[in-house]
């Protein structure tokens, strides 16, 4: 695909922002036009959060998501919300703890995926759960290079937690080869 | 004025715009010999003021000198001594300038212990608007806005910045020339926020409105309410009652000066990147 | 596998690295969103070079300590949106009296008042030109991507310099807060400007001005003694209220600006040769007007685009030029019609000028340009 | 000593604005208005040179000479 219009959403707090940048950063090294904006309420934690990332071969002009062609969700709250608008070939990954109605979405290509889970007992680290989720974000879009994303990672999260954020988007990575085959 | 002070005045620019006895000349009279005691050289030394009365005082000084917006001169001073903390910067302001449109600017000055000297021409009124009551202006005393006496409280500035984290604070008056000499001299050698309210009188909107006819009754009127700080601490209780307390207030040598923090904190930064 | 030297970078970074490269030493600020990465980044920068940073009590204070700051010599900045970007008009009026060089920057926010903090808005453009109070010069720029905001802070700093005179960027929220792959110029390519300094060191006339009216300036603690004043004043720099004194200090402050508005102003223009349509625009809603553009050309219209990449001083003769003959001219804006009204003096009676405009905090899509072009046409 | 200087106190009457506060309060009132309402020195040989006057003056217009002082200093 020439233009992915990537929506990752969840709560405030979640990282989904920070996965956001991560990706638009692994793009842009990978020679890619890359736009990265976000919108969040004025809490810093909780309440719908999204980052929007457009990753296009060619020059991106309008710089905002308009109909997402990649969804992911955290949240209940931001399935509802940040569903309404989405492409007709979007693929959605929604998170296997959410109790959502998806039935308007069956059309889709729908995952469910368990980010929250992997991040809480295998990873023990439920901060983490952004990384997993990235990782089968990286898995369905194949936009970007494995060495890119390791380079990205290691540059934004904090320092000494490296190791374990590429661990989880590993795992995320193949939490979605998995479900794919 | 001798002649050996008289490099610091811009000559051509005096007779000054101040009314017959008004105390800020006394007041700059005495800023021109602290300063010569101190030795500040001149072109080291910027003066910055806001609007108002005294403000109009870096106009007849001879050095760098910014004549500033109302109520802003510590924050433009503050831009100045930060950018380039060689210089010896001290402002001058009024008791409307300093109490009221920047009250903001004087607490944060003091809070943060910048080197700045400032120095409050305080003459109770608003003086350049033509006698509009300030928040130094004493309750019951008529204004042009208090035609029937002034119903607020007047503010104790120097508490106020001691309180806010001012380093040096005195209290002086025309009346008494050299002590307030000696208080300049004390708040420009100390490295720190220094901060001296000099007494003024405006005999053109305050004294003739309030029972005090000329320049000459006000002087006697400082003269007769105030007493020295050492004097104070002796007095009965009873007698303290409504004197106004001059001299060295409060200083404190030891506490840290913010522009030296910076260059400490930016020493540190650069070792380690 | 591609690797290049493209870099992801947010506008408020930019505005940093940018600054940066322009040679700033000082930055005094309030924190407002959506501005803060912008004093967050000189917090973290400025040590590292010996430069100064400052959180000061306000947005007045902030304005003030820059000022300040100038006048011993640094090339000094600050950065603000709307609730603060009012407030510092009282000392931004100052700077243009005075004549000291110094960039403000204002990341545009919905309004009025304290309005959307987090929401776009190009509402400030007039209150740019005119929020100080009195007839003053203005210089204005709005980029309309991060690579731009960077190029527009140094030449933000040179202009300042050059003219003596502040300069605001005018970024709205868009530009301010995404991020996007860019490419930074390499060091040697960047012409930098400082102030011109006096031949006349010791009979020091701050306020003389040259025959391009711009004095030469002399820094405090560099030897010349010299007073600065808001009031009005005469070449020596001392409050003089001679009526022909103030009207040629008047004159000579907006014409500095006005008559070197060609070498100031800075613009894009797209226009085909049978464009019946141009598109005016600037700042973040030019990319969704690039698009619209495409998009109708793409279908056989050949509408055409001009971009202003300086708003203040205005390029009427550009868009005079440019417009002649045009029977539509359209100016999206986030506004309810700002610049749409400078537009129309550029125009004849016979040609038909009108806004696209949108205040509901969001940026104005494609396609609602492009109905706008269809709807009137078809 | 102090009648060794004729003019012990200086007045530069352009500056004077006549407020007479050096007047008042002058310790051996040496000073007093002139016919047009600024300060001249009346009484020179009481003068004690205190230098209170020229500390007072808020017109910068008195000079008290002390004795070690030359004009040039």
């Amino acid at each position: 695909m020439s233009r992915w219009e990537l929506r990752l959403s969840g709560s405030g707090g979640q990282g989904l922002i920070l996965s956001g940048i991560i990706l638009a950063s692994a793009a842009t090294k990978q020679g890619k036009n890359v736009i990265q904006t976000q919108s969040y309420g004025p809490e810093a934690r909780g309440g719908a959060s999204k980052a929007e990332v457009v990753i296009s071969d060619d020059e991106i002009d309008y710089p905002e998501v308009t109909s997402p062609n990649f969804l992911l969700t955290l949240t209940e709250e931001a399935f509802y919300k940040y569903k309404e608008d989405i492409s007709s070939d979007c693929k959605v990954l929604v998170d296997s703890q959410l109790n959502v109605d998806d039935s308007d979405l069956s059309n889709l290509d729908l995952y469910t995926l368990p980010f929250l889970e992997t991040a809480e007992k295998e990873l023990k680290r439920k901060i983490v759960a952004n990384m997993v989720a990235l990782g089968a974000t990286v898995y369905f879009t194949q936009v970007v290079s494995h060495d890119h994303m390791k380079e990205a990672i290691s540059n934004y999260v904090p320092q000494g937690t490296e190791e374990l954020n590429w661990e989880a988007f590993q795992k995320g990575y193949q939490l979605a080869k998995e479900k794919d085959n | 004025m001798s002649t050996h002070l008289r490099k610091y005045l811009r000559l051509d620019k005096i007779p000054h715009i101040w009314c017959p006895g008004c105390g800020h000349g006394i007041i700059l009279n005495s800023l021109i010999r602290g300063i010569h005691e101190v030795g500040l050289k001149q072109e080291n030394t910027v003066i910055v003021s806001g609007i108002g009365c005294s403000s109009r005082a870096p106009g007849y000084l001879n050095f760098n000198t910014l004549h500033t917006t109302h109520g802003r001169a510590l924050a433009f001073a503050t831009g100045v001594k930060h950018s380039n903390p060689d210089l010896n910067v001290i402002v001058l302001t009024g008791d409307g300038d300093s109490a009221a449109i920047g009250g903001n600017h004087l607490i944060h000055a003091a809070r943060r212990n910048i080197n700045i000297t400032t120095i409050v021409f305080n003459n109770n009124i608003y003086g350049m608007t033509s006698g509009q009551y300030s928040p130094m202006t004493p309750t019951d005393a008529i204004a042009t806005t208090s035609p029937y006496g002034n119903v607020e409280k007047s503010f104790d500035l120097c508490n106020m910045v001691k309180s806010a984290g001012a380093t040096f604070v005195g209290r002086g008056a025309t009346f008494n020339t050299k002590q307030l000499i000696q208080l300049v001299s004390g708040a420009l050698s100390h490295n720190g926020f220094s901060f001296v309210e000099a007494l003024s009188q405006c005999p053109t909107y305050y004294g003739r409105r309030n029972n005090l006819k000329s320049a000459i009754d006000m002087l006697k009127w400082q003269k007769d309410n105030s007493v020295s700080v050492k004097a104070y601490d002796k007095l009965p209780e009873e007698k303290k009652e409504g004197k106004i307390v001059l001299g060295e207030l409060f200083r404190d040598d030891s506490i840290p000066e913010y522009t030296d923090r910076y260059a400490e904190m930016v020493k540190n930064v650069q070792k380690r990147s | 596998m591609k690797n290049n030297q493209a870099v992801l970078m947010q506008g408020n970074e930019a505005c940093v690295k940018g600054a940066l490269r322009a040679g700033a030493t000082f930055y005094a600020g309030y924190p407002i969103t959506p501005s803060s990465e912008v004093a967050e980044g000189f917090a973290e920068e400025l040590p590292k070079i010996g430069g100064k940073f400052i959180q000061m009590e306000d947005e007045i204070g902030s304005m003030a300590a820059i000022v300040g700051a100038s006048l011993t010599g640094a090339k000094s900045v600050t950065a603000t949106s709307g609730p603060g970007f009012s407030l510092k008009q009282e000392n931004l009026g100052y700077a243009c009296m005075a004549e000291v060089p110094c960039v403000v920057i204002n990341v545009q926010r919905s309004g009025p008042s304290t309005g959307g903090p987090t929401a776009p808005s190009q509402g400030d453009v007039m209150q740019a030109k005119w929020g100080t109070h009195g007839d003053h010069p203005t210089i204005a720029l709005a980029p309309s991507s991060v690579r731009e905001t960077f190029d527009m802070t140094i030449k933000a700093f040179n202009l300042a310099e050059k003219f003596r005179t502040p300069v605001i960027l005018l970024l709205d929220e868009v530009v301010g807060h995404l991020r996007e792959n860019v490419v930074l110029p390499p060091e040697d390519e960047i012409e930098l400007i400082n102030r011109k300094k006096s031949d006349n060191k010791s009979d020091y006339m701050p306020f003389d001005a040259e025959s391009d009216g711009i004095p030469p300036m002399e820094n405090f603690g560099e030897g010349s003694l010299y007073h600065v004043t808001g009031l009005h004043h005469d070449k020596t720099g001392f409050p003089n209220l001679n009526t022909q004194v103030v009207d040629s200090l008047v004159r000579r402050l907006v014409n500095k600006v006005e008559q070197n508005a060609d070498e100031i102003i800075d613009i894009e223009i797209d226009v085909p040769e049978n464009a019946n349509t141009v598109l005016v625009s600037y700042g973040s809603v030019a990319r969704s007007t690039k698009s619209a553009c495409k998009e109708l050309r793409a279908k056989g219209n050949q509408v055409g685009h001009i971009r202003l990449q300086t708003i203040w001083p205005f390029p009427y003769d550009q868009l005079k030029e440019q417009l002649q003959g045009v029977e539509r001219v359209i100016v999206p804006e986030m506004n309810m019609g700002q610049i749409v009204g400078e537009v129309e003096k550029c125009v004849g009676t016979d040609q038909q000028v009108e806004g696209v405009n949108r205040v509901d905090t969001h940026l104005i899509t494609p396609q609602e340009i492009i109905s706008t072009v269809e709807r009137e046409e078809g | 000593m102090s009648k060794k200087t004729a003019e012990p106190v200086k007045v530069a009457p352009k500056w004077c604005k006549g407020c007479g506060i050096c007047i008042e309060f002058c310790p051996k009132k040496v000073l007093d208005y002139d016919d047009k309402g600024k300060v001249k020195v009346t009484k020179p040989e009481e003068c004690i040179k205190c230098g209170l006057c020229e500390l007072r003056c808020p017109d910068f217009a008195i000079v008290v000479k002390k004795e070690d002082e030359s004009d040039e200093k």
